[in-house]
């Protein structure tokens, strides 16, 4: 079946709501609105306005009185219109949300879900346009993850919600259009797995969320120079699943990792320590990144496209992986 | 204050029970203090000296199963709520047998068993978390009332507002409890708010507020009933409870900022004292009853020590249990 | 001035580690003159210079790798002064001055500030010396280490001329079982056999460099091959009668008559002596012939001796003797390298009866030569026992035609039955 | 080999002579593995200017002349030690 993301994201939020009476859905514009993104529209025709609660702009209180409601015993999905806003909201997931279940001792546990948007590509501008995934899966007591599939937009809610502790979810806003096959493999989303979009022999390409697209597209023209990338897509960036992209470096031996955060402190810096330190005997070439400039993200179409990772970027990188840059 | 003590309202064995948990508090952390020094406790250590008729009239005042969300400053409501001394104290030598195995310490008590979710040493981070305690019991047809803590220093704090506004406008049952010590750490109420009539502020969510003398815990313990009554009815309520804490801010706090004739004056009105001295006057309470209630005090704190001292330490290797389920991550 | 650049000593050769100067600032060198040792994938070459001049600067630092045309030095012309050729530098744009012409003046800049704690390294000379290291990837330098492989002179093919897996297992699968096994040995051993892994490391390069050359040859080169069997009789008989009542020292090998008659046999077909270089082929002035010498170690050079063709035998004797041991130390010079205009195989030792070469580009041919063997020989109408040799010719078709190589190897195989002519050198 | 037989071929400094003097040619060698009766140059790879060379050896450390015409005679290591030793004691 051909849907959309947006359309995938929708029936995993219907599914969660209709099957669970624990689940309600919470965070700015989800219900008379329908959804900054339009992810919940008419839910609140289906669901009511105690499930499909539309919250004043008080970024740091609805998701506190998320954390509040899943110590409760709710099922919370607080929506978070994007990761800028999450800004207002960080002292409740990082304080709150992540520790609850170490300072108690096991005593209490926050099983919440945050989705917010991430992301730029819309001319939407520095503020509007920010990668911190990165901050996030920095802390330890969450659970962070970015699907960038059908199949994953459709199944990974609802393995987010079974999870006992928080989860935040990151959707990339470009991705809310594109369009692919939903498989039977989201019945199987976990949260604890890479997967192997495209298998390839010379360089794996590391990918999450909004550069995953990127990725297949580069690999794609790296396969008309006779350049064999292989994809990975993170899906999960905390815990990450070490295990299958270190197994595709050590096969492929060069790496080059696709993060639309900015290059310092990013995520990509801590999958490049990790090979490092796993696979470094396995190299054959320094691990690469491609990163966004290290600039606010500008309006202006032409300046946003070269502040972010483009598949040019990575057919570069990989061109130079393999002396041929 | 040359008056005479105002009479004694309550039955004798609920105001004996009041003074009684004053003294458990008060002879816990003087113990709290002596320990610090000795180097058994670390970290911070935020003593409540003189606030203790707040926490016991308060939480006295809370059904069984209702839930309470606390500050940093939290060993006497943590000890009214139910929590043993032993488990209190155990947990700030950092010990395994502590109510949080050691991983909380004195700013992070916790008890799942007594409804006590913290322990939050964010200020003002507990008020978010108890307007969503209290939208999920609503939301489960649950009666229970969710009592928030928090200092004045807090209503600073966009939490404060946001949460406020947010429990008002889903009317949820949530007690507001602010502990007016009139100092947030060395800034006095005056230096931090254009607005220091904390009630206006409450009011202005459209919500019932009071203001109560904190020294005084018969009339704690019945405005916070009060308070209780009409949340569980239906919509939060805000209590001011006009309080102050004998000892500096913490361990570390060197207490330049107030003077000690300020310091006397409220002492002179020591919660303690006010509450023993209107017993005695009325004849419900012996100086050696009182004698024999703060030697029991001491006996359970003595305990406690004991209980600390003789504990074990959770084994390094089970660090990272309960980071999240399972094994860390 | 001017200045003395890396030469290319071989077609396969891309780059080179200087080892040694063998001449500093103001020696004056001569045409023909060594002045640094080169290791490249074949050997360490003693590199002439072919210039007069007098040693201005020594550019190249020793332990560099780099690539063929890099000036190693800077010479002044005969007459020429050294405020000139300074002036001629500062003429110079700022880029066109090397690394170490700029290191050189930073430390003399930096002399007054020798007073300064002596243990504070001067940055100029710090910078200078510092020995730039081969790039290996993680990947490809553990590989090595398990093969015991020693990777100087494998050439990257990675990010900054890297060397890769790749480039490991491909040198690894060039090498010859025994050399693997030798190398294994050496790492498995004892830190005195720590040359080991060098000489293997030697072997792969070497084994890359002639994979390289040969499938060149083989792809560019339309070859054709020829044979005749050439019988010996007269040869050895003349041979064994000259060596009989000389000591040891005055022995001539078979070797050497063969050699020498291919150079003489070479006079009458130029096309088949010298260069094909770029569309066209180049005929040599001078006959100098590459002996194929196997190494010990494993790998294969072909040296020059120089103007064959005009060398009395036991002369030539003397040079080969000369050429094998230099070529298995490892210590020949550059122009030895460059200089053959063909190449003479001599299989025949290890019981081959025909070889069938492949051209070292860029020269045009090659001989070989078989085993001398007892067979049936028929001349006159009688069969008789002889010794026979079978001489073969691969020759690039672009430069002759078999017509002309069959009449090469006839001549060939007239002067080996009139030994006599060979030793007078002249025509 | 019966005792009387084995006095010259077994002198063990001539031996130890002889293969040193072939491992400096044939470094390679182990001269533990060389079969004294079996071909010398099937087990080490001699070619006649390795040959030559080993006789030059020779030559020099022992004071022996090899003629060209002798060549034939010395197949194994066994022979060469009787031959050697047959020459230096003549």
């Amino acid at each position: 079946m051909r849907i959309s993301y947006r359309e995938a994201m929708r029936t995993a939020l219907h599914d969660a709501l209709a099957s669970d009476p624990r689940v309600f859905l919470m965070g700015e514009d989800v219900g008379k609105y329908g959804g900054s993104y339009a992810v919940s529209k008419g839910f609140l025709a289906e669901f009511g306005p105690e499930r499909i609660r539309d919250t004043p702009l008080s970024e740091l209180a609805f998701v506190g009185a998320g954390v509040g409601a899943a110590l409760g015993g709710l099922r919370p999905i607080v929506e978070v219109m994007t990761v800028n806003f999450s800004l207002l909201a960080l002292d409740q997931i990082v304080n709150a949300a992540a520790l609850y279940r170490h300072m108690s001792a096991g005593q209490f546990h926050v099983p919440l879900v945050i989705r917010m948007a991430t992301g730029a590509g819309r001319q939407l501008a520095a503020q509007h346009s920010h990668s911190l995934e990165n901050w996030y899966a920095h802390v330890p007591g969450l659970t962070v993850v970015a699907p960038a599939t059908i199949d994953d937009a459709r199944g990974m809610l609802a393995a987010a919600l079974a999870d006992p502790d928080p989860v935040i979810v990151f959707e990339h806003a470009l991705l809310y259009n594109s369009e692919g096959e939903l498989s039977d493999a989201w019945r199987a989303c976990d949260l604890t797995s890479a997967q192997i979009l495209r298998q390839g022999r010379d360089v794996t390409l590391i990918a999450w969320g909004g550069t995953v697209a990127k990725s297949l597209e580069a690999a794609a023209a790296l396969a008309a120079e006779g350049i064999d990338a292989e994809v990975v897509d993170l899906r999960v960036l905390r815990p990450l699943d070490d295990a299958t992209y270190i197994a595709s470096v050590r096969r492929t031996r060069r790496a080059v990792v696709v993060d639309e955060g900015w290059r310092s402190g990013s995520l990509a810096a801590e999958v490049m320590a990790r090979i490092m330190e796993q696979a470094l005997y396995d190299l054959d070439a320094p691990v690469a990144r491609v990163c966004s400039e290290e600039v606010p993200i500008p309006y202006a179409k032409h300046l946003e496209d070269a502040a972010l990772p483009q598949p040019a970027k990575v057919v570069a990188a990989v061109r130079r992986l393999l002396g041929k840059g | 204050m040359s008056r005479a003590p105002a009479p004694v309202t309550l039955p004798r064995e609920r105001a004996l029970a009041l003074l009684t948990d004053m003294l458990r508090i008060r002879r816990f952390e003087e113990r709290c203090a002596d320990l610090y020094g000795q180097q058994k406790i670390r970290g911070f250590l935020h003593l409540y000296i003189g606030e203790e008729a707040v926490a016991v009239g308060a939480v006295r005042a809370l059904a069984a199963d209702d839930a309470i969300v606390a500050t940093y400053r939290e060993h006497g409501h943590a000890l009214v709520r139910g929590i043993s001394a032993n488990a209190i104290m155990a947990e700030m030598y950092g010990k395994r047998e502590g109510c949080c195995r050691g991983r909380g310490g004195s700013m992070h008590l916790f008890d799942a068993a007594t409804g006590f979710y913290g322990g939050n040493a964010i200020v003002g981070g507990g008020l978010p978390i108890a307007v969503g305690l209290a939208l999920a019991d609503r939301m489960q047809d649950r009666s229970r009332v969710t009592a928030v803590f928090f200092g004045e220093g807090a209503i600073a704090e966009g939490a404060f507002h946001e949460s406020m506004n947010l429990a008002a406008l889903w009317r949820l049952p949530v007690a507001f409890f602010c502990e007016n010590n009139l100092y947030a750490m060395g800034t006095a109420l005056a230096r931090s708010e254009s607005q220091t009539d904390l009630c206006v502020k409450a009011a202005a969510f459209g919500m019932p507020a009071v203001r109560v003398d904190g020294m005084d815990v018969i009339a704690v313990h019945e405005a916070a009933r009060e308070a209780v009554a009409r949340v569980r009815e239906g919509g939060p309520c805000f209590v001011e409870f006009q309080t102050y804490r004998y000892r500096a801010h913490s361990m570390f706090d060197p207490d330049l900022y107030r003077d000690n004739a300020e310091v006397e004056t409220w002492k002179a009105r020591g919660p303690i004292h006010n509450l023993s001295n209107r017993l005695k006057a009325d004849g419900l309470l012996t100086e050696d009853e009182f004698l024999a209630i703060d030697a029991d005090a001491a006996k359970e704190v003595e305990a406690a020590v004991a209980f600390a001292e003789a504990g074990s330490l959770e084994p390094v290797d089970d660090l990272a249990l309960d980071v999240v389920a399972g094994a860390a991550r | 001035m001017f200045e003395f650049r890396l030469p290319s000593l071989g077609a396969e050769m891309d780059e080179g580690t200087l080892l040694e100067w063998k001449v500093k600032p103001g020696d004056v060198v001569h045409k023909g003159d060594v002045v640094a040792v080169v290791d490249t994938s074949k050997s360490a070459i003693d590199v002439e210079i072919w210039t007069e001049g007098t040693i201005h600067e020594l550019v190249l630092e020793p332990n560099r790798k780099v690539p063929v045309g890099t000036v190693m030095a800077r010479l002044l012309e005969p007459g020429e002064s050294v405020e000139h050729a300074e002036a001629e530098m500062r003429a110079l744009p700022a880029g066109a001055v090397s690394a170490g012409a700029h290191a050189a003046v930073a430390s003399v800049g930096d002399a007054p500030a020798a007073a300064a704690p002596a243990a504070a390294p001067r940055a100029g000379t710090a910078a200078a010396a510092a020995p730039s290291r081969q790039r290996v990837s993680p990947a490809a330098r553990l590989r090595a280490q398990a093969l015991g492989l020693e990777l100087t002179g494998v050439t990257g093919t990675g990010p900054e001329g890297a060397v890769t897996l790749d480039d490991v297992e491909k040198a690894a699968a060039a090498m010859r079982p025994a050399d693997r096994a030798a190398a294994a040995a050496a790492v498995a051993t004892t830190p005195a056999a720590a040359v080991a892994p060098a000489v293997a490391g030697r072997a792969l390069a070497m084994r890359s460099a002639i994979a390289a050359a040969m499938a060149r040859s083989k792809r560019d080169i339309p070859h054709y091959y020829l044979a005749a069997d050439i019988p010996l009789v007269h040869l050895q008989r003349w041979l064994a009668a000259r060596n009989a009542d000389r000591p040891l020292t005055g022995r001539v090998l078979m070797a050497v008559p063969l050699l020498k008659a291919v150079a003489l046999a070479l006079r009458r077909f130029p096309e088949l002596n010298g260069h094909h270089v770029g569309d066209a082929f180049v005929p040599a002035e001078s006959i100098h012939v590459g002996v194929a010498i196997s190494l010990r170690q494993g790998g294969l050079i072909a040296p020059a001796i120089h103007d064959v063709d005009a060398l009395p035998i036991d002369e030539l004797m003397r040079r080969l003797a000369d050429l094998v041991a230099r070529a298995r130390a490892l210590t020949l010079r550059s122009s030895e390298m460059t200089d053959a205009t063909i190449t003479v195989t001599n299989l025949g030792e290890q019981g081959v009866e025909l070889v069938q070469g492949i051209i070292y580009p860029p020269q045009v041919a090659l001989v070989g030569f078989g085993r001398v063997t007892e067979r049936p020989w028929i001349e006159d109408g009688k069969v008789s026992v002889a010794p026979v040799v079978t001489a073969s010719l691969a020759a690039d078709h672009r430069a002759s035609d078999g017509h002309r190589g069959a009449l090469f190897l006839n001549e060939l195989a007239r002067l080996l039955q009139q030994p006599g002519q060979l030793d007078a050198g002249a025509t | 080999m019966t005792m009387g037989t084995t006095t010259e071929a077994d002198d063990p400094t001539l031996r130890q002579a002889i293969l040193e003097t072939l491992q400096r040619i044939a470094p390679e060698v182990s001269p533990r593995e060389i079969s004294p009766s079996r071909p010398l140059r099937d087990q080490v790879d001699l070619d006649s200017m390795d040959w030559l060379n080993f006789l030059l050896g020779l030559h020099a450390r022992l004071g022996v002349d090899i003629p060209e015409s002798d060549y034939r005679k010395l197949v194994t290591l066994d022979d060469l030690l009787r031959y050697v030793s047959a020459k230096r004691r003549g």
